[in-house]
């Protein structure tokens, strides 16, 4: 398990790779990676700035990923959370999820995103041609975190 | 008893405040009785940690609810819900 | 869209920055590998003979990924899928769909997976101690590829 | 009419051939008409192609079934159920 907090990109290619190299258990790797777009409601955005809470953040991130071991069969998993200034096309988050079959890697990686979208002490902060603005929590992450319960 | 009480993104900027320690009288208590004191301040405390507010907290870095205890050298963060990945 | 059929490995990492790169309208990268394993239904596997059916396959995996564009909105689609004689760890297929919001990245990668498993013309010889044999086909593949219906 | 018939995977190994011309009465058929004159050679065409056999078959590159309408000229492609991915 390797779960990362840090201003500096990452390569999803090499992260992938780690989670299968010499493991021939592996059949399957379901991955993701979240990027920074230029429009959010319908603005402009030129750059994201992500705040978080540093004594939970790993903490927070640590116990999603133990609860989605708990409910499959994982041979391991990486996520990896960019904080500080970032701009459209940027990346800002890895999940990368590793098992023997692909349906427990679909529904783990799915899982630890939703549950990260809404557990994980991470704020974004848009800047756009009107200034700066907090974006807004989505009812819709909450009902894609509602159905694992 | 003495909390440690964080703020962060929006709240913290509303606030004008990233930090502070409270004190609260005996030696437990629910998360709640912090958001009453702080309330008492008047605005924006009052308004931002309404009851339909929809703010989150965390005790000691577990995200938490009002009927969460705590006490004497517990860290409490107060912050709008989360927005990251 | 990008749906090749080939002997040669290919690159995850450079598959995903494809799907993303200058596109600031993507907001998520859904991806998935699999992998050849080192044991199937309890038995020791050393090599992996992928066969296909060449005037069928791109046109069958075409139509899975025109099917998930019908069903998801996604901003580009990319399958790529191994031949000829594989070994334990070789990557076999790559999934990657790229969107403006995770929800449809994963759905439609799953998707494209469990269709592709119970309908793109391919099949697996395993060699074991024993010698070759024909990999089963799985009932859990089928009802996998069921729930879309 | 002619109908070309290919074989893959175990099918093709067991019936030790890749391809085939076929001729049948007419200019149309159902596909059944092509497994009823194959299953009709004996073993190990008869079991291999049998109601429980599970094999499945493709019109023109397309999966299809035993309804599926044939012409001359047409392709038709008989194998065990798909295992890649």
């Amino acid at each position: 398990m390797k779960i990362l907090v840090q201003e500096a990109d990452f390569d999803p290619g090499a992260e992938i790779a780690a989670l299968h190299a010499s493991q021939p258990k592996v059949g399957a790797v379901a991955s993701f990676v979240g990027l920074v777009r230029d429009i959010n409601d319908g603005d402009d955005v030129s750059t994201l700035t992500l705040e978080h809470y540093p004594a939970m953040t790993e903490k927070s991130l640590h116990g999603i990923v133990d609860e989605a071991m708990t409910r499959w069969q994982l041979l391991d998993v990486t996520v990896i959370h960019r904080v500080g200034k970032l701009q459209p096309l940027d990346r800002i988050v890895f999940v990368g999820v590793a098992s023997g079959h692909r349906g427990e890697a679909f529904a783990a990686c799915e899982f630890i995103m939703d549950y990260l979208k809404t557990r994980a002490p991470f704020w974004k902060k848009e800047g756009t041609a009107e200034g700066e603005r907090w974006v807004e929590a989505r009812e819709s992450d909450d009902e894609a975190a509602e159905r694992w319960k | 008893m003495r909390i440690k009480v964080l703020y962060f993104a929006k709240l913290r900027e509303k606030f004008g405040v990233e930090s502070e320690e409270i004190e609260l009288p005996g030696d437990r208590a629910y998360a709640a009785a912090i958001i009453d004191l702080l309330r008492r301040r008047g605005e924006p405390w009052a308004r931002e940690l309404g009851l339909d507010a929809g703010y989150r907290m965390a005790v000691n870095q577990t995200l938490a609810g009002l009927v969460t205890p705590v006490r004497d050298g517990d860290e409490v963060a107060i912050f709008p819900p989360v927005t990251g990945g």
